[in-house]
């Protein structure tokens, strides 16, 4: 009898995995929808390749009463939906995984694994209902009768769908009913068992991708005007505002080009609107010249950059965390900015909202740090509080004799806008005087430079701590950035050690001026990066001069899973 | 209203005496003036070469950006309020060379800018070297055995991507160039108004001189209507004519397709977005 | 030759299932091979979206390189050896809007490289949203109340920048498009085969069937010679004219104008520099 | 009576100031030529204003008996030729100044300075000749006649340019007399003498400037196609790559913008070509995304990047050291690069050919980082030795079953281009398998971000060691990079301390393994930048973890000065 959780997990792990184009996405949400509205916690995190039709994807889904929020490499229960199951997964495979497979479409496939196959007679399931698209559907309902799902929840799903659709809509039924009996008696006959009773607290929580997440921050920081070409994984971003803009009143655009995006949203700063661009890295390339025209003119603009592997084209639909060195350095010249990396969904909300009152308040260009997985992945969250959010625009009224860029002691001049008042507002790329003249004077050269660094100052004072997770008094410091926060997390959970504490940083640059303090209070610091170089590494050693010598790096174009952090934390910590 | 009130004081003009620049801005003043345009009402978007330095030396709001960039600027500023009169200004280099995938993709987008291309035939702040429009055989000190490049045509260019307002002037024409710009502003969507000037300082071939022999201005009977013989029109050279050469009218504008601008006209930096409108969206979601 | 001289083994193509750049793949293949070019002699280059795959699932030298900007490549690539066919290849997005500023200027550089443009009006690879050459109305998850921008048109375009060879092609006529192709090589100079292609993933629109019958193919008396018409024929939309819609021979090219070749045919690996006509050079200063 | 060299100074540094476009150009040229044939070291160093006419530009000469090659504050001679001298000019003049001007042309102008004032009616003898045009060649009689050149040396300066103009050449020979006399009696009237007796050194010299240094590396490194976009300062390469584009058998091609520009140069690369980009800040943002083509396709580029002040336009036609970090981090993903930024102009030449072989050898990008001051600088050097040096192609015949990207040792993958052999190249974008076709495969992946990045060992060992100058045993070290080099030797010269040395980097990544070294020898270390954030500091930090906090930052947008230093290093030094 194979039970589920196995051993001491209190989660099920099931991955799903399927040609692109093959209805796999419909069967996760379907599964995901429905395990949640049951009340239990889910995660879901996928990995697709870079292809519209055929490949093979995959989803891991994990199960749980308890918050559940992180990628993990090992497999409970394996629903190959097609043949050709990559390489990535077999991998994954062990002698606890139960494989749910049908011989007929794998043939031998996974039978030279460890993992324990039943098979099951999917195809002609499917085939008796109505054909191969309902195939995921009995595999859905299987799996939804392990877990004792109530079967009105999955015919929910249906109905909202195919509401005018009858026919279809009473062949999904019948799919879920014949994989309910198919999973009722694979527990009758001691083949397969979920047991995780009583209900989860998942109640009253909402399920949100990290692109949902990113995308409301940006809603609720007043966003008003989008700009995008399209490029994996930033896209999302753009779709979700696209779909609103009528809703929140939202100027949407997709340009010819990435140079376009930064100008148009420049431009846009200019005259008033609070815009933001999303791209991945060759786009963000692509506006390092606009990026360096932001801290020249000083006009606020937030870019959200979704990491993908490089250089060039590198994996298209794949993770990494290798673009904080472009972000940190992108434009010619010296100007300030700030860079945010959110760990989890709570911070890609909050951080992106507060990235909208930060350019503004210091009108420069702030970064929004994420990746594939993080943008991709979703599970539970209490709904987001936000009646303590306002938006903080930061313009004056200006007067006849307005000038744009007055020196101040803070660095910041104050900020108006054409049309807003009685004066004029020149903005300037060149070196300029107060009123954004090009000037050819080398006093106040020197005294704008002064200016436009001061405000680091403040960004500096301002900057978001990174979060201390785990004991106060530790020995061992873990240090992590952006959306590798839950894995460590839970990687340090299960190692189990009271001496070792996880240091998420939030916010990259610029680092908070208690940074320093934690490493130093640590007798051994681990990074653990998603890229092969160790860039937050390296800004904190040119930032502070602690140096991180142990380092756990990823660049596989996978999401580093909780099961490497573990292996290499024990190999790391004494 | 006297075109004197867009006079900036204290200014070190940095062209050329004898520039043709000095004549598009006069004319640029006095069509805004002759319009009854305040000006901060008026925003002037440019980029960079000495076409581009034009906010420097006259009145407005202005923001003058990067080379090649003005027109997305513009397309942006446009967008966050579109109650001002937007301009943007710049050199061939800038417009047509550094920009000239903007340009391209602008036309289609139809903000209701107005874009003024001083067209010298050479880059004339980087001392010299071809531009896109120069013309066979130009030699500078890069281009030594003489431009080979087929020259760009803004026009037929402008009017094959369906924009809905396309011209030519000749800085030596103050009047005329003056008028076609009150036309192109008053033009509902974007404008193109291709101006050629000489530049004294580097291309001895499209002098002054050249310019008046080698343009003639289109006669009342031409109908800029018609898409076919515009892009005759736009085809000729040497004469190259001189005028309105495609215009029609009614096409909406890209502001007008934003949501944003659906229900309501206010210019975005008025607006207050009500973070209940937001937590209502994710309760929604649950 | 046999054609399938073109084929590459073992591959796992990453198209959908009918999507019409098979049978663009399939004309390219029969066209290189009735030209009796062998695949080390040919250097594909492409940028990225599903039309840039292409180099991974057929024989040749490659360069897959960045979106957009493929035709680069391919004119620095020609320049260093003449002595190979050189092809470009992309999709519409890559070709017309993020490389769009190369595509205008190339066609003035006019290298001798065939330029294969897979028009499917969509944004394949990520996802089905608006291409340059989408057209007005058509919905998607990013253009949620429907493309408003005025289509691309890349042979009005091209004609305007003065190309020498402008066609266009439907990939459902695999034998038309081959002798299309063909042709496009043989020409000497840029030479442009803008090729309408279904997707079948994205594109619900502009489907096979669609295609088939919203093209016709230019008639014998067409003189493709005679700009004027060829530019009306450019505008034609919906009726599409399929051929040759422009062509004029005896421009020189981009590697013909270089200083490197003009007493020298040797492409530029094989060279050596004397370092002594640097000494030389140097002493001739002092 | 007034007398130069003033004080222990062993050279004359003479100010020569005007409007653009009113023939100061031409003066100066006659100048430093007639007085480079005339047996003086000589070194010139102009600052211009972003415009074509007008405005008042000035350029150093320094002339002396021993070679002089760096910017000093000192003025010895000024000859404001128009009137509007600028504040730099101004705030440099002090009572050991000997301004040479015309009242009827400056008015009151300089009279409220410190310096010593002649009158002599530039204008008046001008006119006499034939018109304004001749003012300045008298300026120069006057300054030719004072060092005592012979005058058929300045003759010989317009027998050449004016051969087959009878009328101009005797008018222009007329203007030398003229000033030779003028010159001669403020020697008899005891108003000023120059004197520097005995023949200087530099026969055999030639005078070069860093842009000529530059290009002729470039040529002797076997450059064979260049493609730019015209951006001061760095235009200068591509008309001097043009102008003998016919002479070396280059390709020469002005491209519509700079991601034209590194794309055209990347294909060329890609069939065979070695190909250089020239451009500075904005236009080097622009190219980003292709560098980091460069580094995923491993195609060998060099990359000129002539430094002007930033951010966005800055100011066009001054200088400064602030592209260093974007530099180094441009282009998104991880891959490996070489940094070289030369401080004298037999490194320019040296570095620049060694970049080509270098980059071919290792295929990768290879910046050259120069600056404004650098590149428009000139002074007289022996000619380069070249007979030692050669062009390495790095390039392999194909055969049938060629691969482009074979994993090895040292990370270099024998390279073919097409044509050249039975074979195929195939060259991606992608994350590809060692054909260069596109893989999703993870452990690919790994082992191909390994690959590449393994030729940092490589690169490092073989980083151009930075230069000690001064004694061996140092308490003091002053750390400099690039074109401040001279600058900063001079310096520490006349600050005549035996306990303090100067370290300069030609090459600033990979930094040299002694590197470290070198500065924890040191009691103090100061570090001297064209830049407001210390961006060598900040590698070095990262690189090695020493921190420099003493540090001499110039931002104004003019090169600093030996003085500027010198009062740097007293102030920091014990
Ligand atoms: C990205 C970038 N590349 C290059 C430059 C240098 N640049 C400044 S102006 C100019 C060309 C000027 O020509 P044009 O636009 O025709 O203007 P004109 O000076 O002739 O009026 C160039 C190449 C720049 N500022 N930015
Ligand atoms: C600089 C950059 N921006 C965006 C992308 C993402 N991207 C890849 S393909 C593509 C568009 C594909 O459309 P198209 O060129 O028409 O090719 P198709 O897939 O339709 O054949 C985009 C936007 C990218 N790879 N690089
Ligand atoms: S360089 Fe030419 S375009 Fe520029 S100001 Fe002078 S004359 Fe006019
Ligand atoms: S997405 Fe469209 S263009 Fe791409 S392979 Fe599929 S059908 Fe073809
Ligand atoms: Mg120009
Ligand atoms: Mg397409």
């Amino acid at each position: 009898m194979n039970v589920l959780p196995r051993g001491d997990f209190r989660d099920v792990s099931l991955v799903l995995c399927g040609a692109a184009g093959q209805g796999v996405q419909t069967v996760e949400e379907l599964l995901v929808q429905s395990l949640h509205k049951a009340g239990f916690h889910v995660f879901a995190s996928r990995e697709y390749m870079s292809r519209i039709r055929g490949g093979n994807n995959s989803t891991e889904i994990r199960v749980s009463r308890d918050p559940v929020n992180a990628f993990v490499d090992r497999i409970d229960l394996l629903l190959p939906l097609n043949q050709g199951v990559r390489e990535n997964i077999r991998e994954r495979i062990n002698e606890g995984t139960v494989i749910l497979g049908d011989k007929e479409e794998l043939g031998e496939e996974l039978s030279d694994t460890s993992g324990r196959f039943i098979d099951v007679d999917l195809l002609q399931k499917g085939r008796d209902i109505g054909g191969k698209v309902y195939v995921g559907v009995v595999a859905a309902g299987i799996v939804a009768g392990l877990f004792g799902i109530d079967k009105s929840v999955l015919y929910g799903f249906f109905e909202e769908r195919f509401a005018d659709r009858e026919e279809i809509l009473r062949k999904n039924r019948r799919a879920v009913d014949v994989g309910y009996e198919t999973g009722g008696r694979m527990k009758e006959e001691s083949l397969l068992e979920v047991f995780l009773p009583g209900k989860g607290s998942a109640k009253g929580t909402v399920v949100l991708t990290g692109t949902d997440a990113i995308s409301l921050g940006a809603v609720a920081g007043g966003c008003d005007f989008v700009t995008s070409y399209p490029m994996s994984p930033a896209t999302g971003v753009l779709t979700f505002m696209a779909e609103h803009s009528h809703r929140f009143g939202i100027a949407v655009e997709q340009a010819e080009d990435e140079i376009a995006v930064i100008n148009l949203a420049l431009g846009a700063s200019y005259g008033g609107a609070r815009p933001l661009a999303t791209t991945s890295g060759g786009g963000l390339a692509l506006m390092s010249e606009g990026v360096s025209l932001s801290g020249a003119t000083e006009l606020p603009v937030v870019i959200h950059v979704g990491q993908r592997p490089g250089p060039a084209t590198g994996m298209a639909t794949r993770t990494e965390q290798a673009d904080l060195d472009l972000v940190l350095h992108m434009g010619h010249g010296e100007f300030p900015r700030a860079i945010f990396a959110p760990g989890t969904l709570e911070e890609a909300f909050y951080l992106c909202h507060r990235a909208f009152n930060l350019a503004a308040k210091y009108q420069i260009p702030v970064f929004i740090l994420t990746d594939q997985y993080f943008l991709d992945s979703y599970y539970d969250i209490h709904p987001f509080e936000i009646g303590h959010l306002s938006i903080e625009k930061h313009l004056v009224e200006s007067t006849v004799d307005y000038q744009r860029y007055v020196i101040t002691e803070d660095g910041i001049s104050p900020r108006s806008v054409p049309g807003y008042g009685k004066g004029m507002v020149g903005t300037d790329s060149h070196e300029h005087d107060a009123d954004g003249h090009v000037q050819e004077d080398f006093h106040l050269r020197k005294a704008m430079v002064e200016k436009r660094l001061r405000k680091m100052r403040g960004l500096r004072q301002e900057a978001v701590p990174p979060t201390l997770i785990g004991p106060e008094e530790y020995e061992n410091l873990v240090v992590a950035w952006g959306s590798t926060r839950h894995i460590v997390e839970e990687a340090l959970e299960r190692v189990g050690r009271d001496d070792t504490a996880v240091l998420h940083f939030a916010q990259v640059y610029p680092l908070s001026e208690d940074t320093e303090g934690y490493l130093r209070k640590a007798r051994t610091v681990v990074a653990v990066e998603g890229n092969a170089t160790g860039q937050l590494a390296g800004v904190i050693r040119r930032e502070t001069g602690f140096e991180i010598t142990e380092r756990i790096l990823h660049y596989t174009g996978l999401q580093i899973s909780v099961e490497s952090v573990i292996d290499g934390l024990r190999q790391r910590l004494s | 209203m006297d075109w004197k009130i867009y006079d900036l004081e204290d200014i070190d003009n940095q062209w050329c005496p004898g520039c043709g620049d000095f004549q598009i801005m006069e004319a640029l003043k006095k069509a805004l003036a002759e319009l009854e345009l305040a000006p901060n009402q008026v925003v002037l978007h440019s980029g960079i070469g000495q076409a581009a330095k034009m906010p420097h030396f006259m009145k407005g709001n202005f923001f003058n950006g990067l080379h090649g960039r003005s027109i997305s600027n513009a397309t942006g500023m446009k967008a966050a309020n579109p109650e001002l009169t937007v301009i943007a200004i710049g050199g061939d280099g800038d417009m047509y060379g550094e920009g000239g995938n903007h340009f391209l993709h602008t036309v289609r987008r139809n903000p209701d800018i107005t874009n003024i291309v001083h067209n010298n035939m050479v880059y004339g702040l980087t001392k010299g070297q071809a531009s896109p429009t120069s013309s066979i055989g130009f030699r500078t000190a890069v281009q030594t055995d003489g431009v080979f490049e087929e020259p760009f045509n803004p026009v037929a260019v402008a009017i094959a991507q369906g924009a809905t307002f396309v011209s030519r002037a000749f800085s030596g024409y103050v009047d005329e160039t003056k008028e076609l710009i009150k036309r192109a502003i008053r033009h509902k969507g974007y404008a193109l108004v291709d101006i050629f000037q000489p530049c004294v300082s580097f291309n001895k071939v499209n002098t002054h001189k050249w310019f008046r022999e080698n343009t003639y201005f289109l006669d009342e009977a031409y109908d800029p209507s018609d898409r076919d013989a515009a892009m005759r029109k736009a085809f000729e050279r040497a004469p190259y004519p001189l005028g309105l050469l495609y215009s029609v009218e009614g096409r909406k504008t890209f502001e007008e397709n934003l949501a944003c601008y659906a229900e309501d006209a206010t210019p975005l930096y008025l607006r207050e977005r009500k973070t209940s409108a937001v937590l209502e969206f994710i309760e929604a979601l649950a």
